[in-house]
């Protein structure tokens, strides 16, 4: 016998027991509270976020809360340790954000309210980078 | 958010980006706001130059290695010992370029110039047997290095279930006498991070939350960060509904092995083991025991070295229950041995009987 | 005047067995023996429930027969049972149980609680704890003969009356008769009808049958005392008497203790099997029923109602009977609510009904009865016993109710054929 | 002492003393009172189908037929029934606890889904409570209650309670409590043999002789 012949995985089917179609009613609650915080975003240009991890959240509550929040124009990805992507939802202001690892495995889910992501922009120190890097492309073109 | 570290990460390819968002995931595992996320990176972010970072002093004991290596060996050593470029590590055997005389020279002046700020990590436990012989370094015992360093310490963390709560060391008989860290010192704020290994991300966020804050994270009973300790690994588990619904593989290699259903009965400790690894996992998320196939060794408790065998069940008796034969003997010997003087005292009152006349039913 | 609280420890070391042991280790004090027992649901005082009725036995019990108690009584931290105590416990042993055996049947753990109360009487009796009446009764009938004092001439003038009335003879010792019948003597002297009766349904049967002049006292007070001793003598005279006659079956009166005392506890009581025997009259009218040997003319078409005295129905075995012979002979029997099996006590068996003082009590008591009735409304009320139709009869005419009591064998004789009918 | 170790003394050294006492004491009581034996009835028996004392061992689980006896005393019967029966769920059907037996007497059966078990220990808690209460308003039950009756009450109501607390994660971290349910096992073992918990193991006696010595007459009871 073989290593391979040694099943490691367990059968996805059967392995995922939760009920993933089961809505916990948690999810609405949250739309109240996004829209406290963009409130505060219009008034006072205060961002903010709610961990979605930190909640209890079944997959199906997240699905609703996506499906519902829905699809805006911009969509970020950024390639950074793994992927994350920013989405903005049809509620500009509004962003589904989603670390991944290296793996693939999804580390961390915000919602955040943000006119841009704090992460989008790019940090002065880091267009000073860029500059410079600019300049040395110039001077190695003459 | 800008600092010597920032500069630090970006010659090594990580970056500002890279290091906001493990900053967010942290802040998420800890289950602190979002923003303390932003906080925790830009205190880490501004850390000072190396001279003037927060001391670190890392002492080993009567320990494996083991988590060290689980710290250095994480799926990204830049990421997660990022957390040691915002410190000083001023001494760590096993890292430290320095040996003999030049090492402990620098433990000493580290502890001489941080003195009441350093942060004093100690993994492995304290041998106190033969006058605590069992372990020296540089010829103290590490009972006398662990009271002179924790004089002048801030906080200390005691690393791994060794550290923390004895651990393997203390496993019965005990031979070295192994204690753990707060059983000696009394008097420092101590953060146990137990666990054999303890989960990377654990000890940076709690290095992070350090530096950040300044202070430790919330303990619980047993002193261990709540953020990761609060919640059993049963009631976690991704199998837990299996364990609910009464299916449970039997033997490692049966149907209900392959089909993933609860380990419980094959010895699972997960109800009764505080730790996060059944939402952190390990290896990047890869896996983590159970989702491998094998129960939780409950490596994160006091004392599991001796909760009654791995392969156990809760449920099961933790040793053989040897005195159940010799007390159903006396049990039974002692039911003959009444039934005997029972027999004796109702046939003396046959004899004594005397045949009631009507007289004898006057008093 | 001899006894002694130390005689009556020693006798209920004597008569404590498994049963006593078990049934007090699996009492959980639920309290529905109380609910099954006419004393404490016609009065509401806890103290009657039955079990409770038994607390000195079960210390005398717990103290002498487990190691626990042994040891507790050994260093002085078991309270002795005292004669003081135990004349308490009179009222609960003997005014208010009738060994009518309905806690035994509730009781959820099984515990045969009128076993127990049997066995306690013993006690109670060997230490001089036993009622006046009672005793009184035992006392005439161990010297007389009889609890209500009457002697054989008393007897002889019955059956002269019987032999002028029916003009049918009635054989007094004779030796090979088939059936050998008993009296109580509450029939002698306060139902003649029930010789007369007799003798016309043996006559219709065709079977031999006698009195005996040695044994014709079916009662036996010694077995409501509770006093093993007493109650063999009065019981031996009948074995003799029927094993002198060599009769087949000896025929127990409308009377349910001495059914009990001469058909269950009498061999138990010689200590040896009977070699012949025991039936009530009951089970034998039965018998000539089926056997086609009971004919009867004629219906009773007033409202008749039964009551099932404990000790034949409950306590005896015999249920069915009595109500296909009331069938025969009446048109409009009705049955009252607990009958049968289930039914409740009139209140004065067991003894009971012999202690004066228990008389206020007997008659709260009675209220149960009452209701039943008052259920039915009967025109009259039959039964198969004359202790029960004595403590009935009183019943009602305290509360006032115009309900006639007659016997069922009595009954079932008016409708036999005069002779050559 | 931490948690741990008093889980594992628990199902150590604790279990090893409360299984023994337990067995010592069953056998010991049971040769008590059963030794004492009994009397061979010599009247001639009256045989009659269904009236024996096996009979009534099974016959006398249900109330007496008519004489309206759960009517009279519903709590009682209801709440006895409730909890007896949730007892016997709970502790034969729920998996950790056949993990337990099969380990001390190597059966085994499928247990329940740890919901129901849930569902019941509630139920069995709301009914221990009402019998608890029927205890004490009751005149007669009142009037019969020692100290003991008490005392069993709690004794078997706390290994519900604190089972049911450690499967719901309440008051105590679940390791304590699930500490404190075993110890609770222990105690209601050891308690078990000489008090009137010991019913358990007499009623079959018990029933067995009313049946016997009535059935001989004739009678079912």
């Amino acid at each position: 016998m073989s290593l391979e012949n040694i099943r490691v995985v367990v059968d996805a089917g059967e392995s995922s027991p939760y009920q993933a179609d089961a809505l916990s009613g948690n999810a609405p609650v949250l739309l109240r509270e996004l829209a406290e915080q963009v409130r505060r975003l219009v008034a006072a240009a205060e961002p903010a976020a709610i961990d979605l991890n930190a909640l209890p959240l079944t997959p199906a509550d997240l699905d609703w809360l996506k499906a519902t929040l829905g699809e805006g124009e911009v969509s970020v990805t950024l390639h950074s340790d793994g992927e994350s992507s920013l989405v903005e939802t049809a509620c500009p202001g509004v962003w589904w954000v989603t670390h991944h690892n290296e793996n693939g495995h999804v580390v961390s889910r915000f919602i955040e309210v943000a006119f841009v992501p704090e992460l989008v922009k790019a940090h002065p120190a880091d267009v000073k980078r860029g500059l410079e890097h600019l300049e040395s492309l110039i001077f190695d073109l003459s | 958010m800008q600092g010597p570290l920032i500069d630090t990460l970006a010659r090594r390819g990580v970056t500002r980006r890279t290091f906001f968002k493990y900053c967010a995931t942290l802040a998420s595992l800890m289950a602190l706001p979002p923003s303390a996320g932003r906080a925790m990176a830009e205190a880490m972010a501004a850390a000072p130059a190396a001279s003037r970072r927060p001391s670190v002093i890392w002492l080993p004991f009567q320990e494996c290695t083991g988590c060290t290596e689980s710290i250095t060996r994480s799926h990204s050593p830049s990421i997660e010992g990022l957390i040691f470029d915002a410190v000083s590590l001023d001494y760590h055997e096993t890292l430290m370029a320095a040996a003999g005389h030049q090492a402990e020279e620098a433990l000493h002046h580290a502890m001489k110039e941080n003195e009441g700020k350093y942060l004093l990590i100690i993994d492995g436990s304290v041998p106190l047997g033969m006058d605590g012989a069992y372990s020296c370094i540089a010829g103290r015992t590490n009972l006398e290095a662990l009271k002179e360093a924790a004089k002048g310490a801030a906080a200390i963390v005691a690393m791994g279930s060794c550290a923390a709560f004895g651990g393997i060391p203390k496993a019965k008989p005990n031979p070295t006498g192994a204690v753990a860290v707060s059983d000696i010192i009394k008097d420092k704020p101590i953060i146990n991070i137990p666990g054999c290994p303890p989960i990377p991300v654990v000890i940076t966020g709690v290095l992070a939350h350090f530096l950040t804050f300044g202070s430790l994270p919330e303990m619980d009973k047993l002193g261990r960060p709540k953020a990761f300790y609060g919640e059993t690994i049963h009631d976690r588990c991704y199998r837990r509904p299996f364990y609910d619904q009464g299916k449970f593989a039997k033997s490692f290699d049966d149907e209900g092995a392959r089909r993933g259903w609860c380990l419980f009965e094959l010895g699972c400790k997960g109800p009764v083991t505080y730790n996060a690894c059944a939402t952190v996992k390990w290896n990047a998320g890869t896996s983590w025991p159970v989702e491998s196939g094998h129960g939780c060794l409950g490596c994160s408790e006091p004392d599991f070295w001796d909760a009654g065998g791995f392969y156990k069940a809760l449920s099961m008796p933790a040793n053989p229950l040897k005195m159940v034969g010799t007390a159903a003997a006396v049990g039974a010997a002692a039911g003959v041995a009444v039934s005997f003087a029972n027999r004796a005292k109702k046939s003396a009152a046959k004899t004594g009987h005397e045949t009631t006349t009507l007289a004898d039913l006057e008093k | 005047m001899s006894a002694t609280l130390e005689k009556g420890i020693r006798v209920l070391k004597e008569v404590i067995d498994a049963p006593i042991a078990s049934y007090f280790n699996s009492c959980v004090h639920c309290g529905l023996c109380a609910e099954a027992c006419l004393f404490y649901t016609e009065t509401g005082d806890p103290k009657y429930t039955p079990i409770h009725k038994l607390e000195p036995l079960r210390r005398v019990y717990e103290q002498e027969y487990t190691l626990l108690g042994r040891l507790a009584k050994a260093v002085g931290l078991a309270k002795p049972v005292t004669d003081a105590e135990l004349h308490e416990w009179q009222e609960l042993v003997y005014n208010s149980c009738t060994l009518c055996g309905r806690c035994s049947v509730v009781c959820p753990v099984g515990n045969d609680i009128v076993y127990m109360v049997r066995k306690l009487r013993e006690g109670m009796s060997a230490s001089g704890n036993a009622p006046d009446g009672i005793k009184g009764a035992v006392n005439r009938t161990v010297t007389i003969g009889s609890p209500m004092g009457v002697k054989l001439p008393a007897v002889k003038a019955q059956m002269k009356h019987v032999e002028d009335d029916y003009g049918i003879p009635i054989p007094l010792d004779a030796e090979g008769a088939e059936y050998m019948v008993m009296l109580s003597s509450m029939e002698i002297i306060n139902f003649p009808e029930y010789l007369g009766a007799i003798a016309k349904i043996m006559h219709q049967a065709g079977k031999t049958w006698t009195l005996c002049s040695t044994a014709f006292e079916a009662t036996n007070a010694g077995m409501q005392i509770g006093n093993s001793d007493l109650a063999r003598l009065i019981v031996s005279r009948i074995v003799d008497g029927a094993e002198r006659l060599k009769v087949k079956t000896v025929i127990s009166p409308e009377c349910g203790h001495a059914y009990t005392a001469l058909r269950w506890e009498g061999a138990n009581l010689i200590g040896r099997p009977f070699t012949f025997q025991v039936k009530h009259i009951i089970e034998v009218l039965g018998e000539f029923q089926k056997a086609g040997l009971l004919k009867t003319e004629g219906f009773e078409t007033d409202r008749l109602t039964f009551h099932d005295p404990c000790q034949l129905a409950r306590r005896g075995g015999v249920i069915q009977q009595q109500r296909d012979l009331m069938n025969q002979v009446s048109k409009n029997f009705v049955e009252m609510p607990d009958a049968g099996f289930i039914n409740w006590c009139c209140g004065g068996g067991g003894g009971a009904s012999a202690i004066e003082e228990g008389e206020e009590l007997r008659l709260e008591a009675f209220k149960k009865k009452k209701s039943q009735l008052d259920a039915v409304k009967p025109d009259r009320l039959v039964t198969a016993c004359a202790n029960c139709r004595i403590v009935l009869e009183e019943g009602l005419e305290h509360y006032q109710m115009n309900i006639p009591v007659v016997g069922l064998t009595e009954m079932i004789a008016e409708h036999i054929p005069e002779k050559g009918a | 002492m931490n948690e741990m170790q008093f889980l594992t003394w628990v199902r150590g050294t604790g279990l090893n003393i409360a299984v023994s006492i337990f067995l010592l004491g069953v056998l010991w009581r049971l040769v008590e009172i059963y030794s004492l034996g009994r009397k061979k009835d010599l009247s001639a028996p009256r045989s009659v189908a269904g009236a024996s004392g096996w009979n009534t061992m099974f016959r006398r689980s249900v109330p007496p037929k008519g004489m309206g006896m759960v009517k009279k005393s519903p709590v009682s019967y209801i709440g006895g029934y409730v909890f007896h029966i949730g007892l016997a769920l709970i502790v034969f059907l729920f998996a950790p606890h056949i993990k337990l037996i099969e380990s001390l007497t190597g059966l085994s059966w499928p247990g329940l889904p740890s919901q129901v078990i849930d569902l019941v220990s509630v139920i069995t808690i709301g009914a221990m409570l009402v019998v608890l209460a029927d205890r004490i308003n009751k005149p007669v039950k009142r009037y019969l209650s020692t100290f003991e009756d008490w005392f069993t009450w709690l004794v078997t109501f706390l290994p519900v309670l604190t089972g049911w607390m450690a499967v719901q994660h309440l008051l105590l971290p679940y390791t304590t409590m699930l500490a404190l349910h075993i110890l609770s096992v222990e105690l209601l073992l050891i308690v078990l043999p000489f008090t009137k918990l010991f019913h358990a193991f007499t009623l079959w006696g018990s029933r067995y002789y009313n049946g016997a010595v009535n059935g001989h007459k004739g009678v079912a009871v």
